[in-house]
């Protein structure tokens, strides 16, 4: 962890604090809030790094909304009827389709690191939210591979598209209170992108 | 049927090899009907190129995609654009800038700077205002730039893609493409500003014949009378106004490819643009020099404005004249500053 | 967005996986790259001995089907104009309730189960299956609107209505003629074979179509002909051949029937009389006469131009006879090539999705139910137990043309005293599910919308929303399930060739989308949920899937193509088992190109690519498969034939056997009937059969017949004594039982040509197919409406789009290519109504409400001629004028959109089959204003 | 070396696309960018010929002889490739160019045009063989993995023909011997200066 990322804010708490970082942006691009995630949500705060902003835009926008309108809003965002304003899949972003090369690149990673999705899920691995998790749960080392597995996820499956899907996230039409957690993840992955590039 | 057509083919093939000006006056009446395999309903391909070749045209047809220009399936005026942008332009480019350069190189060391008869008198008189300068001099900055950006597209590969290596100048090149797209505005604007204000000043009338039969008073010593501006100045305005014009006006044609035009369109522009665009290159090195090493106190007109009264007595006699009548009447009247006109 | 991927990683493991290209009928092998459960590149696929690596832009592009984002995800409704998301189980459950409100208030023939070509033919088969333990002959399929005039014509003709030869074999004829069909843009990839065979043999290729299309512009030959004067050609052509004595007399002498009726139908069509109708010119009739009859082996092709017809039945009769009158079937370079349509429109049509037939057409007979009973191991009692009554149980069905009449017609119970406005059944159509199937692919969509508006209940199972999701402003019970294409699944298709091709699953179905198998399995099951909680006995899953091997909720593909081995004798469809055909496909690279026979020595040898049915017998007596059909030149065991004696054994005193005709090695030497137990026993050979055939026979109740006999004893003894088991019959020139026992021109219902309908009238007003059948007085309407409708129009397929297009123009390659719905018109017409070529223009026809138009662009060209107009039928999305774009739910609307043909195609059907007429009508064109 | 080239047959080709489309499917070539593309000419008249094309790799190539920043190069088979990463969109190519064969996305100011794009004969470009950074710009390099342009591959009728010069010609010449007549090689003259006789 470098430098900037410290100023930042983000690694005081070191990997635990990003694992829990990603850990909610993940749960909260898996599904909705419900009422307990969002109360929890509306207790946190942030300080001036821009990490701690994001948090407290979030813990703000968590306060205006309820798990009523947040599940609607998540609804229209990633599921749609037909689809969502937002296509949260690294293929998607990456080529243009679902389902191509970046999906087998990942599943190649996951499978060396012995990570598997979930039974009966349909979507594919290379959700944003899945991805979170993963990364999440490889940083705080409850799943296996380490830290070396981290850093391969997030540098070949994350950072060449999650950062521009939760800029559209931010910037979607229907994001009320996911205008924050897209802020929240840009700002995330903008500084972990910074932290990746310092020499080791 | 087939044999007496592959002879023809063939004969053409020996004709194509042979001097170009020749082929189409001899093969083109055999060609007039499209030649067909008439078993089948063929056409050949070779000869339609061929044909399509010796008479600049296009072979098109038909496609589902909607970009028209698609439907060409071969238009051998590329290789005539490609002759004219490699060849003739270059030579035409060549020539008239290291020939104007060569030509004024010349002039200096046989004539060396034109000095103001009987030195400066002190005295000195408005030529141009501010907004005349400042006008002037965006066109003129953005002309250099978009000269020096556009030979570079001509003549950076010869001259500096060697010097710099391959992504030095590709950058370059780039930076200059950029410059050369955005400065065009203000140039055209600057061209459009010089000539409301110049025009009046700039119509050729008799005067300007007198003057060029005595030479400008380039050649020789007298000063044929001029008004504000003599038949050499006036050329450069009309150079500068219809040149530079033509060359906006083509350069915005090449800016939006194929928005007003096709194909044909686009390489004429392209033609048009280069020529007209390396022989003003030529008349601005010549007015450079006169504007600055070429003659002494002309700088000053495009500089502070003020320029020696004397020297404006020698070049623009008939100028100085109304501006000293005026001069008077300004002061007598209510007050207007001067040159505002 | 970058559009991006990177190249393959070359470090990960490559699986290949072959399957089958899920467009057209050609069968193109698709060779799909497949690392960790994703497609990541496409690779020609050389080994195949149809396609050898090539594809046309479809096939190239079919990668795509699996990697769009517009395919539905998830299963949804419509509430109140919205869709919404649901689960597969609430969807199942909801849906399984109102069909049984429908079942239980109106009875099973209220629900119209629309099936499709793209299912695999296990698909295929258990649909078919599931509608007959639902109750209702009201299945069907594309082939309707495709093919089903060709089958109809060519089964009362020789036996089977199925090509005769193959693509490939077509490199051997020295003549084709290709008539109504335009390969090169519907079948590319056959081009190859044409093309090569044309080269090769220095063939005459002529080409008949009002059309000058991409196909006859590789023709040796182009006749133009006015659209719908098939009939007047072919006459005109054999009244040359019977003039000049060009005809095959010693073949119509030992194999066909009734050619005498025909020579005197054809001795009106003088070449006057043929150019005044149809436009062609004596000289030319002749020569292509000439040729077809004496430069031998000759093939007909033909296609949609022949079969989408109200003479449809009649104008296939004819090519079958002007083959039979030249001696042009059952021999290599010959036949009737009919190109079928889609992907697996051959299998989807053996396997009875059809309103007239149960699996391998058997009929609807109580023998035929009596048979499928057997192999369904259900009693004959319980299946006539879920019909409305045993008369419902064999009566046809409705045919899809026509849902939306049935649905606005009463039915017998509200049926209005003396008016034939009816639907013969309980009540009207009520309840519709669809598998697979475009809504913009039927005429008279003005008057589908309309139905499809009045259905208490639209089911949609399909990869895409379809038409059917857009056009109407249906608010609710509509649902859509998503169903993963056929590479996300396995199973086998039978190209138009009849060559069975397995495909292996590529992929797993993408988000939610399930296969037909699964589908149709749960759907049954919320069915039985249904009708328990109604406490109605009724039952469904337990009962269809008994036979089947269940795994991951789904019967699996293997154990439906072993009940189909066991019960489709009548088509030989016996001996392809799953086993074999992945052994083919395994093999690809051992079969001949021409004559695709498995090389000597190989694992396949001798055997002919795909088993091509008939393949007789049990998978393992190891017959070939059958190339060509009727081709007595060879032995019964090696794949050789005869016409089939389904007629009977004589009429009016004539046999109808062959005479002094058999295949090689037989130990009949002259026509024989089918055989039968008794036969068996006439003959002798009772006692070859073993003694489990004897038993199985006995359990049967002592008598089958070879179609019948689940022993398949009956077959095998016939095979061994070199005889084809469905005897050895007379083509028939003259078939008494159709409407026209031989061929006559009748005018299209709507034609330019009023001065010829009183020489020339389409048939009487009449019912069929549960429905009223106008004729004449719709037609009785052209001479009124043709001066405001002065040209012809008709209309097919472009390359790029398939069917009604929703996949296709979902695929943002394809739709690249054809951006914009169009009109040709030829640049006489455009001159004169000041149209340039590109611009948008309007149209209309003589049904369409009065002052709407489609708008559309015209393209100016001489493929047409003068007086016609042709449009490609694959868009929808816009409905004269209106552009429904938004009724489509978000994100999977078609990339593009465009007007449909079929908003202005008219009435008119086949007598036969009610195919439905989208080749001739009439129509009107103005510069858009 | 061999010498790379395009043959259409025209007597072949039925302008099925397939070649347009498996080049979009191989190289994932965005919308509105046609390396390949069908053009049809007599379109509906007796002597209707489709022909596919693509950039036809060029003898003494027009592209690269007017190239600002001659970022052309040309393989040792003979292919004609260029690297983006000099390339300043000028067009120039594009006007030179005899078949229409360079591309431009829509991009940035004007009527801007981004980099030139272009049948790459599925070779690739300037960086390491079947690099992620090659795919990105340039598409599949099957050339590198020991294949042939995948347009013709796929082509439906075998018409259109990619390989050695030589070697194409001679099937070519083959074909029409046997058939007996054949519209020629559309594009050999132009591209080559060279026809295929027979
Ligand atoms: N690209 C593509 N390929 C397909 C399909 C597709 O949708 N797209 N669909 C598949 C299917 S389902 C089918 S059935 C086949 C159909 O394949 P085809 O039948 O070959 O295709 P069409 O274009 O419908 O029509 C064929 C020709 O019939 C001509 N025609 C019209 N009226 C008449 C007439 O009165 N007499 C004669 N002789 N000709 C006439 C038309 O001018 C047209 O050229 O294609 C299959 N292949
Ligand atoms: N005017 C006019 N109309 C015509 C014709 C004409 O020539 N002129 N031609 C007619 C002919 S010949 C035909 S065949 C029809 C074709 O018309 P349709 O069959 O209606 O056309 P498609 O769009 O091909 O429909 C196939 C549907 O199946 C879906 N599908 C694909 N794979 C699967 C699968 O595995 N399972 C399921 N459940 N669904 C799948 C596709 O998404 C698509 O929606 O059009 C007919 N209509
Ligand atoms: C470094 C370059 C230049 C210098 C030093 C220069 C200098 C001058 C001077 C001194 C004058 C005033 C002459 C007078 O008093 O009448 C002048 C006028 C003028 N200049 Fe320039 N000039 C330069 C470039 C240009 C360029 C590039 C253009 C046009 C594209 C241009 C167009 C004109 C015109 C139209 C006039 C007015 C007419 C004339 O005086 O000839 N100049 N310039
Ligand atoms: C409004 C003004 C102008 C516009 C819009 C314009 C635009 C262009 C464009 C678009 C090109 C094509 C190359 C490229 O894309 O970069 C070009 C080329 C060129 N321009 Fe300009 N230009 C303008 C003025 C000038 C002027 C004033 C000059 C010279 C004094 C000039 C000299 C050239 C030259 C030499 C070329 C290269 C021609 C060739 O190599 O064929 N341009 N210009
Ligand atoms: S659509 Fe037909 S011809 Fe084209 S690739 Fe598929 S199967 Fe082959
Ligand atoms: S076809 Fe055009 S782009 Fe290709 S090498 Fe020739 S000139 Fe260059
Ligand atoms: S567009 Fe690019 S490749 Fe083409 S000539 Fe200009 S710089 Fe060269
Ligand atoms: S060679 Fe490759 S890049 Fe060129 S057109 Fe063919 S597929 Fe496209
Ligand atoms: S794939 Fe072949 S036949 Fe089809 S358009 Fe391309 S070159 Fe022509
Ligand atoms: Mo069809």
């Amino acid at each position: 962890m470098g430098e900037s990322a410290k100023s930042n804010g983000m690694a005081e708490a070191g990997d635990e604090g990003r694992a829990r970082l990603f850990a909610l942006l993940g749960r909260l691009c898996v599904a909705a809030p419900d009422a307990g995630l969002l109360t929890a949500l509306r207790g946190l705060e942030g300080d001036a790094t821009p990490i701690g902003q994001a948090v407290a835009a979030l813990a703000r926008a968590a306060a205006a909304t309820d798990p009523d309108r947040s599940s609607r809003e998540y609804f229209d965002l990633f599921i749609g009827v037909g689809r969502g304003e937002v296509l949260p899949f690294g293929s998607y972003y990456i080529t243009g389709f679902l389902h191509d090369r970046p999906l087998a690149d990942l599943r190649a990673d996951l499978r060396r690191f012995g990570l598997e999705r979930a039974v009966g899920v349909a979507e594919p691995e290379d959700h944003l939210g899945f991805l979170c998790e993963t990364y999440a749960g490889l940083l705080a080392g409850e799943f296996p591979g380490g830290a070396l597995a981290a850093e391969r996820i997030f540098a070949r499956h994350m950072a060449p598209w999650v950062g521009r899907c939760f800029a559209d996230i931010e910037r979607a039409e229907v994001a009320r209170f996911y205008r924050a957690v897209g802020a929240l993840g840009r700002t995330a992955i903008e500084i972990e992108q910074a932290a990746a590039a310092l020499p080791a | 049927m087939r044999a007496p057509l592959r002879f023809v083919l063939a004969a053409m093939l020996m004709l194509a090899a042979g001097p170009v000006l020749v082929v189409p006056v001899l093969v083109l009446p055999v060609l007039a009907q499209p030649v067909t395999d008439a078993a089948r309903g063929n056409i050949s391909a070779s000869e339609m190129e061929l044909q399509a070749t010796l008479r600049g045209d296009i072979i098109r047809g038909r496609i589902t995609i909607p970009d028209s220009r698609a439907a060409n399936l071969i238009q051998p005026e590329g290789r005539e654009w490609r002759e004219f942008h490699n060849v003739t332009l270059g030579w035409i480019g060549g020539i008239a800038v290291l020939g104007m350069l060569a030509l004024l190189v010349i002039f200096y060391l046989a004539r060396g700077k034109i000095r103001m008869e009987g030195g400066p008198s002190g005295r000195t008189i408005q030529r141009f205002n501010w907004f005349e300068r400042a006008n002037h001099w965006m066109t003129a900055s953005t002309f250099i730039i978009l000269a020096l950006s556009g030979l570079n597209i001509t003549f950076g590969r010869y001259l500096l893609l060697p010097l710099f290596g391959p992504e030095i100048f590709a950058e370059a090149t780039q930076l200059g493409k950029i410059a050369h797209n955005y400065l065009s505005f203000p140039f055209a604007l600057g061209i459009v500003v010089m000539f409301l204000l110049w025009i009046r000043d700039n119509i050729p009338n008799a005067l300007d014949v007198a003057w060029l039969r005595a030479g400008g008073g380039i050649i020789g010593h007298g000063h044929p009378p001029a008004d504000r501006f003599n038949a050499g100045q006036k050329m450069i305005f009309w150079i500068t106004v219809l040149g530079g014009g033509l060359v906006a006006a083509s350069g915005y044609l090449l800016i939006f490819p194929f928005f007003f035009t096709g194909m044909q369109g686009m390489q004429l522009a392209l033609i048009v643009h280069g020529i007209l665009a390396v022989l003003m290159i030529a008349a601005m090195l010549g007015h450079i020099y006169i504007g600055t090493i070429g003659m002494e106190g002309a700088f000053d007109a495009m500089g502070t404005g003020q320029v020696d009264y004397n020297w404006a007595r020698a070049h623009h006699s008939l100028w100085v004249e109304k501006e000293v009548v005026r001069a008077r009447s300004t002061i007598d009247g209510t007050a207007k500053p001067a040159g505002a006109d | 967005r970058q559009a991006h991927a990177g190249p393959t990683n070359f470090a990960l493991p490559i699986t290949r996986v072959k399957n089958i290209c899920t467009h057209c009928s050609v069968g193109c092998t698709v060779i799909a790259e497949v690392q960790n459960g994703v497609w990541v590149g496409q690779e020609p696929a050389y080994e195949s001995p149809i396609n050898r690596g090539t594809h046309c832009a479809k096939g190239a592009s079919v990668r795509e089907l699996v990697h769009g984002d517009r395919r539905i995800k998830y299963p949804m409704k419509l509430v109140g104009g919205q869709w919404q998301r649901m689960s597969w189980d609430a969807a199942l459950a909801e849906v399984g309730d109102k069909l049984m409100a429908i079942r239980q208030k109106s009875g099973p023939d209220s629900v119209f189960w629309l099936g499709s070509a793209k299912f695999s033919n296990e698909g295929a088969y258990l649909y078919r299956k599931m509608a007959a333990f639902w109750g209702t002959n009201s299945v069907d399929h594309q082939a309707r609107i495709c093919h089903s005039t060709t089958v109809a014509g060519v089964a009362n003709t020789w036996g089977y209505g199925a090509m005769t030869n193959s693509y490939n074999d077509i490199r051997n004829a020295k003549t084709m003629i290709i008539m109504g069909g335009n390969p090169a843009e519907a079948h590319p990839v056959s081009l190859q074979h044409l093309l090569a065979g044309k080269e090769q043999q220095n063939a005459n290729m002529i080409v008949i179509d009002p059309r000058f299309t991409r196909t006859a512009a590789h023709a040796t030959e182009f006749v133009r002909i006015r659209p719908g004067t098939d009939i007047p050609i072919i006459w005109g052509l054999l009244y040359h051949i019977f003039a000049n004595g060009w005809e095959d007399k010693e073949f119509i002498n030992q194999r066909v029937y009734g050619m005498d009726d025909i020579r005197a139908e054809t001795a009106k069509w003088t070449p006057a009389e043929v150019e005044r109708v149809a436009g062609v010119p004596e000289a030319q009739m002749k020569s292509v006469a000439q040729t077809f009859a004496t430069q031998k082996p000759s093939t007909l092709i033909w296609c949609m131009g022949a079969t989408q017809k109200t003479v449809g039945t009649a104008n296939v009769r004819a090519f079958c006879i002007l083959l039979l009158a030249t001696g042009n079937v059952g021999a290599a370079g010959t036949g009737a090539n009919i190109f079928r349509g889609h992907c697996n429109v051959q299998g989807a049509t053996d396997f009875g999705l059809d309103v007239t037939s149960l699996p391998g057409y058997y009929g609807l007979d109580a023998n035929a139910w009596r048979h499928w009973s057997r192999v369904w191991d259900v009693t004959y009692e319980s299946m006539v137990a879920r019909f409305d009554s045993p008369a419902m149980m064999e009566m046809p069905g409705i045919p899809t043309t026509r849902y939306f009449d049935a649905v606005q017609m009463p039915g017998l119970g509200a049926r209005p005293a003396g008016s034939e406005n009816y639907v013969q059944q309980r009540d009207s159509l009520k309840g519709m599910v669809v598998f697979g199937h475009g809504g913009n692919t039927v005429t008279r969509m003005p008057e589908a919308v309309k139905g499809l508006e009045a259905l208490d209940l639209l089911v949609v199972a399909d990869p895409h929303p379809t038409t059917f999701a857009a056009l109407s402003n249906r608010r609710d019970n509509t649902y859509l399930l998503p169903i993963c294409s056929q590479f996300e699944t396995s199973g086998s298709r039978t190209a138009s060739n009849r060559s069975l091709q397995w495909g292996e699953k590529v992929v797993e179905p993408v988000f939610e989308s399930k296969s037909d198998y699964e589908a149709m399995y749960r759907l049954s099951a919320a069915i039985d949920a249904a009708a328990e909680k109604r406490s109605m006995t009724f039952r469904m899953q337990a009962e269809v899937f008994k036979l089947f091997e269940i795994k991951n909720n789904a019967p699996t593909s293997e154990s439906i193509l072993r009940e189909i081995n066991r019960g489709c004798w009548s088509t030989g469809y016996t001996g392809q088992s799953p086993e074999r055909l992945r052994q083919h496909m395994a093999n690809q690279d051992k079969f001949d190109l021409v004559t695709l026979r498995g090389a000597a020595g190989s694992e396949v040898a001798n055997e002919v690519y795909g088993l091509p049915w008939p393949c007789w017998g049990t998978p393992e007596q190891k017959h070939p498969g059958t190339h060509l059909l009727y081709n007595t030149s060879l032995h019964v065991k090696d794949g050789g034939g005869t016409f089939r004696a389904r007629f009977g054994v004589e009429r009016n005193g004539e046999t109808l056997l062959a005479q002094g005709s058999w295949t090689k090695g037989s130990d009949i030497e002259d026509g024989y009937p089918e055989f039968t137990t008794a036969v068996l026993q006439r003959l002798g050979w009772f006692d070859d059969l073993t003694a489990e055939e004897k038993a199985q026979i006995a359990r049967q109740g002592g008598s089958a017949s070879w179609a019948t006999d689940l022993s398949g004893g009956v077959t095998r003894v016939a095979l061994e004594h070199g005889c084809i088991p469905y005897g050895n019959g007379k083509a028939r020139a003259n078939a008494w039982n159709l409407p026209d026992p031989v061929p006559v021109h009748r005018e299209p219902i709507y034609t330019p040509r009023n001065d010829l309908i009183a020489q020339y009238p389409t048939l009487p007003d009449r019912r069929g197919f549960r429905l009223p059948h106008l004729g004449q007085s719709v037609q009785a309407r052209s001479p009124q409406v043709a001066a405001n409708f002065p040209l012809i129009l008709t209309s097919g397929r472009l390359v790029e789009y398939e069917g009604g297009g929703e996949e296709t123009r979902s695929n943002r390659w394809l739709a690249e290519l054809q951006q914009d719905m169009f009109i040709e018109i030829s640049t006489a017409d455009a001159a004169s109504r000041n149209i340039k070529d590109g611009a948008w223009v309007q149209v209309a026809g003589p049904e369409m409400p009065q002052g709407r138009w489609i708008r559309v662009k015209a393209l100016v060209t001489d493929r047409v001629g003068t007086g016609v107009a042709f449009m490609p039928f694959h868009f929808a999305g816009y409905f004269m004028g209106e552009d429904q774009r938004s009724k489509y739910p978000p994100g999977t609307d078609p990339i593009v959109l465009g007007e449909s043909a079929n908003t202005v195609t008219t009435y008119g059907y086949d007598p036969v089959t009610f195919m439905q007429e989208t080749k001739v009508t009439i129509c009107q064109i103005r510069a858009a204003v | 070396m061999a010498r790379m080239k395009f043959l259409c047959d025209a007597d072949r080709c039925i302008e099925c696309n397939a070649c347009v489309t498996a080049c979009k499917n191989e190289n994932e070539v965005p919308w509105g960018i046609n390396r390949r593309r069908v053009v049809t000419i007599n379109d509906g008249r007796p002597g209707e010929r489709s022909i596919s094309m693509a950039c036809m790799h060029c003898t003494d190539a027009p592209c690269a002889a007017v190239c600002p920043t001659s970022c052309f190069y040309t393989t040792a088979d003979a292919i004609v490739l260029h690297d983006k990463d000099l390339c300043i969109g000028c067009g120039y190519c594009f006007y030179a160019c005899p078949f229409g064969a360079p591309q431009y996305p829509r991009v940035g100011n004007f009527g801007g045009r981004g980099k030139m794009d272009k049948c790459t004969y599925c070779a690739g470009g300037p960086q390491a063989d079947n690099s992620q950074a090659e795919y990105i710009q340039y598409g599949a390099n099957r050339i590198a993995e020991g294949k042939l342009p995948l347009c013709a591959e796929m082509c439906s009728t075998k018409a259109l023909l990619a390989g050695d010069g030589d070697i194409i010609a001679s099937i070519y010449r083959e074909r029409v011997q046997k058939r007996g007549y054949g519209s020629g090689a559309w594009g050999w003259r132009t591209a080559y200066r060279q026809d295929v006789s027979v």
